[in-house]
Order: C-alpha cells, then structure tokens, then sequence
C-alpha cells in the first residue's frame, strides 16, 4: 500500500522489546511509560527484559535470546558498547530494527535516541561552578559504564577549561556502591575540610554524596544525573543541590516510534533506502532532552506519583 | 564428615591448630590482627595528617557499623560449618518492606521494624529447613533464597529506590544521631555493644558454644545429645534477625531503601570472618576476630582515600594489602611455634 | 645374624611440652617381627611416624639395609621401601577401593589403568575376601571400620616394601581377618621383610612376634626376644610398677563370696534397665534383655550381628520400630538422644574419631560437652569450672595431657579414648552402655578400665559392655547377651560364661541349634 | 588368641557392600540433574514456540560456553578442596591485556593470546604460592588476588571498555564463527571438546586424580606419596589458564574488553559446580556433573526470557526453580538409597 495511505494501527501480533542492564534503576520506569504508551497508540505489545546485574555477556544473552522470539524491534540500551556490535548488526541482518537508547553501540541501527552526555557534564561542570561562584574544590565519583565516563570526563574538562578556579580534587570509583562511596567521600571530606562539591554521573553514589554532605553540615553543593524518589526527596529538602535527568519518558517514545516507522514501513524517505531493501530509517542521533531538577521543580518528578495520575499499571515485566 | 580426614584448607588450619595450642585460647589469632592493624594506623598516621582525627575514626567506624553487624552474623554461620549468601538479599528486603509499611500503609515505624525482625526470623527459619529437613547445602539454599529475596525487594519496590525522609526523628536518630554532644554516633556505640555481647556469648554461651561443637564435628554433637538440626535452625534465624536489624538500621541511616542496598555484603561478610579467623570447614572463628577483619578491611579502605589513590588504582592496592597483611598476620604466628 | 633391615638411633622427637621420644633405638632384622609395646602416650606412633616420614626427628638418625637414609616426606618412605598401616585410618572416602589401595602406584602422568587396578584389587582382596565382601569399585565411606582397615592393610602390602609398619592394625578387625593378617605376616616373613608390629593385644605379640621393644614416656626401655620374657613381666615392665588383677573380682563372688550360683546375687537385684521386643526391621528383631543393679551385662555376637544398633535405638540415636525400654521401672521413649541423657541413660560410641569427638576443640571441651549446664550458671560457662571438670577426669582417668587446654586430635589413640570416657562419666549417669571401650587401650589403662566399671556397677550403675574381644568379655562381665543377626540367642551368666558357650552361640545357626537343643535361651 | 577367635563370614557386611556398590559410582547424582534438566525442558516445550528451536538452542549454549571454561576450572578447585575467586578477574583482565597488547601494541593477535594464556598461568602460580608456601586459605588468597586482577585491569584500561573491533576475522571465529554451513558455532563446538576431554581426564587421568585425593584426604594422599603442594600449585596454574582461555574467548566472541567484564562469573561458577555434585569440602564432583549445573541455570534463564518474565520477577523465579530443582534432585536421589 502506499505510504500516504497507511494508518497508525497495528498489527497486533506484533511484539516491541526494551532491553536495558541494572534494572534496579528508577530512569527506565519512565522510559518504559513512554515506550508502552506509544506501543498502546498504535495497538501493539510492548514487553520490558534485561539483567538486573552490570553485566556485558549477560545482557548480550538476554539480547539474543529476544532475538529469538521474532520481536518486531528492540530497543537497546547497552551496558558496553563494543560487545552490542555484532549482536545488533545480526538483529539487523534478520530484519529485526534496533534503536538504541541512552547509551550506544558503534554500529549500523535505525536510530539512536538520548541526550548528549558531553551536554550532561557540561551543563553540570557549569551549574556547579555557578554554585560555587566559580572558584572551590571538588570531587567526582566514576563508573567503568561508558555514557557515565562521559559525562565524567566532560564535567572534568569542562572545569578546567572555563573555570580554573576549581580544582578536582578527588575521583572515586563507585560503580554504584552507595556505602562505600560514601564512606570514601567521608574521607575525602576530612582530607579537603573546604571540599565545595561533589559530581556523581548516576543516582546511586549521588544519594551517598547527599548523605554525606548532610553529614558534614550541609555545605557541600551534590549534583548528580539520574533521579528517583529519595533524590528528590533529598533535592526538596537542600541536601543535594539538583539533578540533571534527561527526558527518559521521550527516549522511550521516540524509541518507539522510529522502530514503528521503521517495521511497518510508515515513511517514504527520498534515499533508495526501500528500493535496495534496506531500513528505510538510520537516524544518527535523536536528541530527547534534559532538566535540571532543583528544588524549585522536584516536585514533579516523583515516578510513582505520575504514574498514579497517569492511572497507569505498574511496572511490572509481565 | 570423616573427622580422621584433613580438609582443604588444612596447612593453614593445622598450623594454626599447633600454634592455637599455645595460646590456649587462641588469643593469638586475634593479637596478630590486632598488630597489623595498630602497623597499619601507626603508618598512615605518619603519611595523612588526617589519619589520627576523630572525624576520620568516625567515618571509618560508620562505614562498617552497620555492615558489621552482618559479619557477626555470617561468623556464626560459618563457625556452625554453614554458610548464609542471603544475608545481604535479607537486609534489602527488609528495607524495603519497612519503608513500605511505613509509607504506603502508614504504619507505625516501630512495629514496621518489629514485622521486618520477623521477616528475617522467618526467612532464617526457611533457610533453616532446607538445610536441616531437605538436607540441602547451605551454599545453594542461600543461594536460592538470596535471590528469591532480592526478587521479593525488587517487585515490592518495583525496582526504585523509597524515599524515606519521612520517618520519624526518633528512628532516624538510631542510624544518624550523635549521642548527647559527644560527637558519638549512637550507631558505632549501638555496634560496639552488639559485638561486645555477641563476642562475650561466644566465649561464654552454652547456646553458642554448641554452634562450635556442631561446626566441629556435628556426628560427634550428635553422639553428646546436641540437637544439631535445632541448633542449625537457631543460626540460620539469628542470622537472619542480624541481617534483617542491619536492613533496619541503614534504612534509618540513610533515610532511603532500595533493592540494590546491599549487594556486596556477602562477599565483604565472609571475607572479613575469614580475615578474621573463621573457616569455611567449620568450629572456628570469633567474633572480636571478625569485627578485627571488617575493621582492616575499612583502615585499608580509609588509608586509601586519604591517601588519594587513584580511582582505578585502589582495587589494586586493597589487594595487595590484603595479601600482605593476612600473610604477615599468618607467618608471625606461624613464627611463634 | 643377619644383618638388620632397618635401624634407628639416639631418635628424639619433641612436641612442644612433650617429649614424645627421648633417644630410642631400634633394630629390625630381615624376616622378622619386631613388636613394639608401651602404654598409650609411650611414644610408639610417633617412632613409627618418624621412620615413616609423616615426622621429621630432632635427633637421630635411620639406616635402611646398613645405609644411612633420610626420610623427609612419605613419599621417600615409599620411595625407599617403607610401607606403614597408620594408626587412624586414612582414606579418601570419597574415591573408589581399587584407586585408594593403589594410590602410591598411580603417579606421573598418563592414565590411571582402572581395568588393571580393579583385577589387581580384587585380587589382593582374595585373601580377606571370604570373610568381608568388598568390591573394587565401592566408595570407601561405604565401607565398615574393619573394612576399611583391611583395606589400610591391603594397601600398604601392595608396594613393594622392604620394611612394613604395623601401627594397631588389629584394633577395627575382626577376628577372622585378624587371622587372615597373621597368615599374611607370615608370608611377608618367609619373603625376608623386616615389620614392625604394635598391638595393646599383648596375645597376639606372642602369636606374631619374635622380638618385642618395651617403650614408656618415650624412653627406650628394653628389647627382649619374646620367648624370653613372660606376660606379666612384659606387662610390668611397660608400666613400671606391679600389674596383678587386670580383671576386677565378679559381682556374683563377691556378693556371694564363692563360686556361680546362677538364682542369687545380682540375678535377683531389682533391673535397672529393661528392654523387650525391640525390633528395626532389617536390622535386629525381639530384642529383650534386664539389666540388673549391681552387675555388668556384656554383649558379644560377631562383627555386624547388630549389638551396636541395638544400643543405639535404647538411646534414641537411631529409629526404633517397636518394642520398649524402662529405665529403673518407667517406661522411656527418648526421640534424641538428650531425652536419654536426661535420663541417665549414656552411650559410648565405638568409633571415636568420627562419632566421639571434637578433635579441633580442647580437651576440656571435649569433656563438658554432654552437660554444659554442669559447668555454666544462667547459662554462661565458667571457664574455671570447665577446666576443673576436665582436670579431675584427667587425673581420675590418668589422661597424659600436657594441658587440658590442648586440641584433643594432640593425645594418643588411647588418651582420645579415655577423653571420651570421661564426658560420659561426666554426666553423672544411672546407665552406661560402653560399646568397644577398650578399642585402643593398652593394658594398663584396660585393667583400670574394668575396674572403673566394676566400681560403677557397684556404686549401683548399669553398665553394659559390648565387645568383640572375647577374654575381656569372660574376665569382667556378670553376664553375657550373645547376638546373632540381629537376635539375642541367649544369655549366659556364670560359669557358662566361658569362650566355648559364647563361640558355640555366637556362631552356629539357629537351626544348629535347635538340632542341639541348647537350652540357654532366655 | 587363637582359642577366642570367632569364625564366620559377617552377613550385615556383606549387605552394606552390596547397597553401596548400587550407588557405587556415582552416576545418580547426575542422572536426577539430567532428568530435573529434561523435565524443565519439557514443559517449556509446551510453553513456549520458541524454546525447540536451533536458535535457542544456539543461544542458551552461546550464553554458557565461555563461562562454562571457567566453571571446569572451578570445578577442579573445588575438588581439590580450595575456591579460586579470582577467575572473573583473571578473564577480565587477560582480555584486557591482551586486547592492549593487539590495539595498542599492535601485537600479533595469537602471540597476545599466548601472553595471556601465560599470565593466566603466572597468576595461578602465584595464587599457588600463597596458598601452599605460605600456608593462607584459598579463599583469601583468591579473594586477594580477585581484587589484584580487577585493579591492574582498571589501570590498564583506565575504565573504559576497550573496542576491539579491528581484530582479525580469523580471531573472532573462534569466538563467534560458524563451522562451515551447519550453523554450529565454533565456540560451542570447542566448549565441548573441552568437556569431554577435562571430564574424560578427570576420570581417568592420573594428574586429576590426584586433585580428587587430596581434597578428599590431604593426609591419605601425602601418606602414598602425593607431593599434596605440586597438585595444589597444578590446580591453580591450570584454574588461571583456564580463565585466561575464557577471557581470550570472551574478547574473541564480544570483540571488547572490559574490567566489569566477569564480575558475576565467580559465583556463577561456583553455584554451577556445587548444583552439579561438588562440594565446598572437597574431593567430590565432576566436570560432567558441574556442567548440567551451569546448564540447569542456563536453562531456567532461558526459560524466563522465553516467557517474558519481567526482570523483577526473575531474580525471584530463578531463585525458586532453583531451589525447587535442587531439592527435587536431592530428594529423588536420597530415594534410591
Ligand atoms: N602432633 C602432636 N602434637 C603434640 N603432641 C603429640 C602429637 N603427636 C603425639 N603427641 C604426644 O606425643 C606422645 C606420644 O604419642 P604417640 O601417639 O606416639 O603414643 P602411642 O604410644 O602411639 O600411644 P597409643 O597407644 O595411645 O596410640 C603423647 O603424649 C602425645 O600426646
Ligand atoms: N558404617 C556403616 N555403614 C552402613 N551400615 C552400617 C554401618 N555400621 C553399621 N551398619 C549397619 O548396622 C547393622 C548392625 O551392625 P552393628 O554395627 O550394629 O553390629 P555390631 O554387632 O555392633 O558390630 P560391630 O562390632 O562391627 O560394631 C549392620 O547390618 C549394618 O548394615
Ligand atoms: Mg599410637
Ligand atoms: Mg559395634
């Protein structure tokens, strides 16, 4: 049929998947909202997998193994870069569409949604120097996850060259370990009694951050990316100074959508693409967006209180 | 268990068992720890002038207040000749479900706590039954439960962390209070007496010293008219009470409580017992033992962020002081033989 | 003379406050049996241990066929020809029969030849095979104790040796293998093999032996040929001082003040223990016996014939399925075992290391383990007290100990024994029921058994004995219970308590006997 | 003496040999895991379109046959009586070292294969060292040298996954090449010659048996002759290449290297081997029977995802197969005795 005749509906036996890593994590609740809504609109079935550990090989495997079940398009955020490659490129060989979200691999997919994690360190290398008026001494937490090492490496540089009158003075390894973070942070605190503020790429270590900061007095300015309801809770109360969270609900949707498009052949782009065979769709980079929660805001964002005006089912795989 | 046989780690054990001999009461295990601790401190105090502070002694003793209380408990554990990787599912689970009757079902947050003690009661008692009845290894039935636990935590808190700055001041204060204006937060004063008592009951106890006798030998705990199934069904549920008061106390620290809460602890458990003295064959260790090992576990910890060492380079370091300092702490008793 | 095989000199050996051996010397000629004999503690394990590499002298030195030989590990005992049946069996019970007996063979690389070890184990197995059925390809914890020290056995005769060790390879036997070994040794005599033999059996020394070496505390006492020394001064000369009655006068005289009368005595004292028609299927049937005040009731039946089982269901550490047991006239139904203790009602395992004791824990711990409440108040242990139960069985008992602070797997066999014994006794119990208490023992210290129990009995506790040395059994016991597969088939008391009857009734079928029409029945 | 002897053959004896030889060798034990796998396999039959089909049969396998190198390796760390929670590391960091030696060395890719395998092997020497010079448990010599391993390999990599996707095709055949058109790939094909020669060896070999003596009786195995430190150093050498191998692979099928690469795999191995029959004990287990056990768990994992169990349901439903399969197992063998 022609494309202009088409309409947004179904089929309905076909099946979407979201495959993500950690899925102890409040970001892809939100994510998930968007692609299930989408997934509604259209009359098609949406389903949530992943491994809950941080785990390449393990998210490769629950990867091949939606593979295996004909899905109509994945929706990937992969814990490693490298290690999706081959496995994409294969779904895309089977004529399975693969849109990446929120992190990427260096490979041919339909498309890949996110916000710009150099953006993310930017922007809050300079919310924070703000805070700190510009000069001060800070400390950064990391993780061995590609996107975070970004946002890391980016709020690093970013300092150093807009803002020489702050100094990193410590970096820690956290892969999320709250405890340990933030007896780390404690020590670091002892070490730097005039320590200004604290960057964690992700929810977790900044939860510790806030914690700690509450501990020492409150003086130290926590900023992290990701969000979820004691983030909030900590940002309205001043114990962390903000968030930054991309716009998880739009990753999900678009996500959605361009594997939509794509599947069922819904544009008609003037390149060839349909001609030849190929995925009518590659987009580059779609950006979804990001906020900086404050206190101002937070209040907003609390996951289940959306979730429960949006009369929506909870978060559940099955 | 054949007791004629030697088991794997047996040089090491028989050597100690000699040297053990000497020191009557194996005071020196815990002495050499205790030395390379005070080495340890005595160097960094040199290196970091923030070393010897009570901000940073502080910081050091919350860091391991509350996990420590899971050491005590996986001590038992594997003095009893078992072993419990559900300890850390244990604390997140009942995490969760406090904060969750507190929150969502507005309970009172004492009674929460006294339904989480319970839960742990029961999840030990579960553990226990598959041990003793089915007569599963306690390797596996942990195992199994750890992950039905942390099953549980996720699906109740669908995966997000629960905000709980809510709670009561008066239950926030046994995480986070400072007793009086002494600067001493009431949880390290809290885990120091748990330690002294659990660490006086192990020498004294009769109830503990039959966890001794069936890590021992437990045919011979059999033939003396110990009921070791009883007394293995009362570790698995005291283990299970610690972790789930652990569970408790960080909820109340950290005024959140999320299924990813306490995903290291069995490892950090186990490793500061055996550090510390504990077999994984079973009938040895001590608590003060135990407590020594989480505590140079978190000097090495400390010593490194002081230290600033780099983030990629601390794994590296802990390793290697580790080795060195359990071997120093196993060679200078092996020397008093 | 030939010259000797192997030698040791001037061998000392040190254990912290011990001083096992003090400069012993020894010398094996080819051909010959060469005993060694000492109380327990004397020092005759570690000399074998020595010899055999497990333990390194302090002093001394050893000479293999003349030549001067340092044996650092045993394997260069094994390398140089040594062969040794430890004391305590050693075995991977996890692995097959064949792979442990041939374990010294199966070195370097390659593949283990199983077909040819299983045919070779089967072979060597012939010799004991009539008496004890054991297939190659059994995992040795499925094993019996005599089982698995005949497997010990066969093991150690399957290398090559030129000097074997025998460290109590007769205490799990039975009999009839005991029979089989002796016939062995006499082979492995006539091939010129010098062996070294120790036994607290001082019968089978003089069955075996040609040379017998006297240790006490670790010093070298003498070394005679056997034919030269009589019993009772080999027996003095191990313990040092005069040893008369090994076996204490019977109840039955001594109440009555002359010979058996089989309706007085203690026949007619009230029972203490009374147990009837108890029954496990597969296991024993109708089991029904009284014990009565005052007397010592043995038990003896051939290996396997069911009399540790029964002991063990009257306890309740094992099932039951029917039949009742009253302990001073009430009826007692012990689900565990503690039940039991409660009552009064103890038992003696027959197989210490595995059943008896906490051989990482001390010896004082060892011994307030039945009762912890005798040495606690409101439940927390006096270590004072721990100690000072510990240290008056230790020198009731004569334990040699260095401290009763030390691990019980540092005490000789015979010392763990008396160990074991001692937290029995610690409980204060009405009945004791002693399975193999002498298991290990060396003379002196059984002669101080039999009367301890004698003591006890008439101090008016039960004791039971069962055991499968038949002179013990005749010397200290009232009166026999003789079980076969699973039955009590008779009951002896005085003057039948004789080797003949309890042969006679321990191994003739019950259709024999009936063609007999013995009448001992009870 | 002679006089006194009792003749007569022992009847009880010759009943318990008999009993004991039916269950004789040991092959229950992985009859029941097999038929807890086939009845599992059945029932997702009915369940699921998907499950008989080659591509899930192609991808459970894919999932376990890297890992499962490990799993042989722990295995025989078991059987000797030790642990070796070091492998995760040592697969990490070798596949970091050497996909450094190729992309930034530019090193011939199979000679950094073969320096890899080589520092597998040194790390395994040195675990060895540890454990049988200076006498330290297995368990926190490899703990140390776990944390060793993570580290050198975060320093390496300066905690970036490593893109290795300029390996030569010949290379990552073996990680993830098809054997001509069968559609088998290759590692799965490799995986199971590796199976049946260790498992082959196990039985028969005589270096491998001598891992089993010594972990059922050190003292048995030193008293025939056994140099109980040369096998104990064996088992580490081979437990370090054979993680090493596992690494090479994993860069070979994933084409990255990463320092989080194998964090799971240490427990997983172990829980894989102790549900196939091995013991924390020592001196029991196969390599048949501890691959049914990482089979089983791949089994159930597959299950899940075939069924589109969310993942917060799957902790908890993994937790209870597990458990139910491992009872169910243990019950229906305790049966035939
Ligand atoms: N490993 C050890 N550590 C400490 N002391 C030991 C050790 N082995 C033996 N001893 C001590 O050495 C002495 C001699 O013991 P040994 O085992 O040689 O006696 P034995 O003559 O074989 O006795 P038995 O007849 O009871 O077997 C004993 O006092 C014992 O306690
Ligand atoms: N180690 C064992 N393994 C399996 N079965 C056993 C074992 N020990 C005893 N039994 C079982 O118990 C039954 C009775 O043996 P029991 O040991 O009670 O006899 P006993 O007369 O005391 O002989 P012994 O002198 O060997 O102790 C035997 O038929 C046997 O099946
Ligand atoms: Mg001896
Ligand atoms: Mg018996």
């Amino acid at each position: 049929a022609q494309v202009q005749n088409k309409k947004f509906s179904g089929p309905a036996d076909q099946t979407y998947y979201m495959c993500t890593f950690v899925s102890g994590v409040e970001y892809w609740v939100a994510a998930f909202e968007g692609f299930k809504d989408a997934a509604r609109q259209m009359g098609v079935k949406a389903v949530y997998q992943g491994t809950t550990e941080y785990d390449g090989p393990k998210q490769v495997t629950a990867f091949e193994q939606i593979m295996t079940k004909k899905p109509a398009g994945i929706a990937l955020s992969p814990v490693d870069d490298a290690a999706f490659i081959e496995p994409v490129k294969s779904a895309m060989a089977k004529k399975i569409p693969v849109v990446t979200f929120a992190s990427d691999t260096n490979t041919a997919k339909v498309g890949f949604v996110t916000s710009s994690n150099e953006k993310e360190g930017a922007f809050a290398a300079r919310a924070m120097a703000k805070a700190l008026g510009g000069k001060g001494k800070v400390m950064v937490t990391r993780n061995t996850q590609t996107n975070h090492q970004i946002r890391v490496n980016t709020f690093i540089k970013t300092l150093k060259d807009e803002f020489p009158g702050i100094e990193v003075v410590a970096e820690y390894m956290s892969q999320q370990d709250g405890a340990k973070t933030y007896a780390a942070i404690m020590s670091v605190a002892q070490k730097n009694p005039d320590l200004g503020g604290i960057f964690s790429p992700e929810g977790p270590s900044g939860r510790a951050a806030a914690q700690a900061s509450v501990e020492l007095g409150g003086k130290i300015k926590v900023l992290c990316c990701d969000m979820d309801a004691a983030i909030l809770e900590m940002i309205q109360k001043g114990q962390m100074m903000g968030s930054i969270q991309p716009n998880a609900y739009m990753q999900g949707y678009l996500s959605f959508m361009i594997l939509y498009l794509t599947k069922n052949q819904m544009v008609d782009p003037l390149n060839g693409a349909s001609a030849k065979g190929d995925f009518l769709l590659s987009l580059p980079y779609v950006d979804n967006g990001l906020d900086l929660i404050t206190a101002d805001n937070a209040k907003y964002f609390y996951t289940n209180d959306w979730l429960k005006k949006r009369g929506s089912k909870q978060f559940v795989g099955w | 268990m054949n007791a004629s046989t030697i088991k794997g780690a047996a040089p090491a054990d028989a050597k100690r068992g000699r040297a053990g001999r000497l020191g009557g009461k194996g005071g020196f295990r815990e002495g050499t720890t205790i030395l390379v601790i005070l080495g340890l401190g005595l160097i960094m105090t040199f290196l970091s002038p923030y070393f010897l502070t009570v901000e940073n002694f502080r910081t050091m003793f919350m860091s391991f207040a509350i996990n420590g209380m899971v050491v005590i408990a996986m001590t038992l554990a594997l003095i009893s000749g078992g072993i419990d990787l559900s300890v850390g599912a244990v604390m997140a689970l009942v995490g969760i479900v406090v904060g969750t009757l507190f929150l969502n079902l507005h309970m009172n947050i004492w009674l929460a706590a006294a339904i989480g003690i319970g839960l742990g009661l029961l999840i030990g008692a579960i553990n226990g039954l598959f041990i003793t009845r089915i007569g599963l290894s306690p390797f596996i039935t942990t195992l199994g439960m750890m992950q039905v636990g942390y099953g549980v935590a996720s699906v109740v808190s669908q995966g997000m962390p629960l905000p709980l700055q809510s709670l009561p001041d008066a239950f926030k204060f046994i995480g986070r209070g400072m007793i009086g204006s002494t600067g001493m937060p009431f949880v390290i004063l809290l885990f120091l007496v748990v330690v002294f008592v659990f660490d006086f009951l192990s020498r004294r106890a009769t109830i503990i010293r039959k966890i001794y006798y069936v890590g021992s030998n437990e045919k011979s705990a059999r033939f003396s008219g110990i009921n070791v199934n009883k007394v293995r069904m009362g570790v698995y549920m005291l283990v299970g009470a610690l972790a789930a008061f652990a569970g408790i106390l960080s909820i109340a620290r950290f005024n959140s409580a999320t299924n990813t809460l306490a995903t290291t602890v069995n490892m950090d458990a186990i490793s500061a017992a055996v550090i510390g003295g504990a077999s994984l064959n079973g009938g040895e260790g001590t608590i003060f033992g135990s407590v020594l090992g989480i505590a140079l576990l978190a000097l090495i910890q400390t010593s490194l962020n002081l230290m600033d060492v780099g983030p990629y380079w601390q794994s590296l370091v802990t390793g290697l002081v580790l080795l060195v300092a359990v071997s120093l702490d196993f060679l200078s008793h092996r020397k008093t033989r | 003379m030939a010259n000797p095989i192997l030698e040791v000199r001037g061998i000392r050996k040190r254990f912290f406050a011990t001083q096992a051996l003090d400069g012993v010397s020894i010398c094996v000629e080819p051909g010959t049996v060469h005993a060694v004999v000492g109380e327990n503690g004397a020092g005759k394990s570690t000399l074998m241990n020595v010899i055999g590499g497990v333990y390194q002298t302090d002093e001394g030195e050893i000479y293999l066929e003349g030549e001067k030989v340092s044996v650092r590990s045993p394997n260069d005992a094994l390398q140089l020809g040594i062969g040794f049946v430890h004391q305590e069996i050693a075995l991977c019970q996890h692995i097959s029969v064949a792979e442990n007996i041939f374990m010294p063979a199966i070195r370097g690389a390659g593949l283990v030849d199983f077909k040819g070890i299983f045919a070779k184990t089967a072979k060597l197995l012939a010799d004991f095979e009539a008496h004890s059925r054991i297939d190659p390809h059994q995992k040795v914890r499925d094993l019996s104790i005599s089982q698995q020290q005949v497997i010990e056995i066969v093991k150690a005769l399957s290398v090559n040796c030129k000097v074997i060790i025998f460290d109590e390879p007769t205490a799990a036997l039975t009999e009839s293998e005991t029979e089989v070994l002796f016939r062995i040794i006499g082979t492995l005599k006539k091939k010129g093999i010098g062996i070294l033999y120790i036994s607290h059996r001082l019968a089978e020394i003089y069955r075996v032996a040609d040379m017998v070496t006297i240790l006490r505390d670790g010093r070298l006492i003498e070394t005679r040929a056997v034919a030269d020394i009589t019993q009772v001064e080999l027996v003095n000369r191990m313990v040092g001082r005069d040893l008369k009655d090994i076996y204490p006068a019977k109840a039955v005289a001594s109440a009555m003040g002359c010979g058996a009368a089989a309706t007085a005595g203690p026949a007619t004292a009230e029972p203490i223990l009374e147990v009837s028609g108890l029954t496990r299927k597969g296991e024993f049937e109708d089991v029904s016996f009284s014990l009565r005040r005052g007397e010592i009731l043995g038990f003896a039946g051939l290996v396997g014939s069911g009399r540790t089982e029964v002991a063990r269901a009257i306890c309740g550490l094992s099932r039951k399925d029917s039949g009742r047991v009253s302990l001073l006239g009430e009826e007692i139904e012990p689900r565990e075992y503690r039940d039991a203790i409660a009552k009064g009602l103890v038992y003696l395992t027959e197989n210490r290391a595995l059943e008896g004791l906490f051989l990482d824990l001390s010896i004082a711990k060892n011994i307030s383990v039945m009762d912890l409440s005798r040495v606690a108040s409101v439940g927390l242990i006096q270590a004072k007290a721990e100690s000072g139960l510990a240290e008056k069985y230790s020198s009731e008992m004569q334990i040699k100990l260095a401290s009763v602070g030390q691990k019980a797997n540092s005490l000789s066999g015979g010392n763990q024994q008396k160990v074991l014994i001692s937290k029995l006794l610690s409980v204060a119990p009405k009945v004791v029921i002693m399975d193999e208490p002498t298991r290990g023992i060396d003379i002196g210290s059984k002669a101080q058994i039999y009367h301890l129990l004698r003591k006890l009995a008439s101090e008016g506790i039960g004791v039971i004995m069962i055991s499968s040395e038949l002179p013990e059994v005749i010397g200290v016991c009232d009166r026999v219970a003789v079980m076969y597969e699973g039955r009590i088939c008779g009951i002896l008391e005085g003057a039948d308590v004789n080797e003949r009857s309890i042969i006679q009734m321990a191994c003739l079928s019950s259709e024999e006997r009936e063609t007999e029409g013995t009448g001992a029945a009870v």
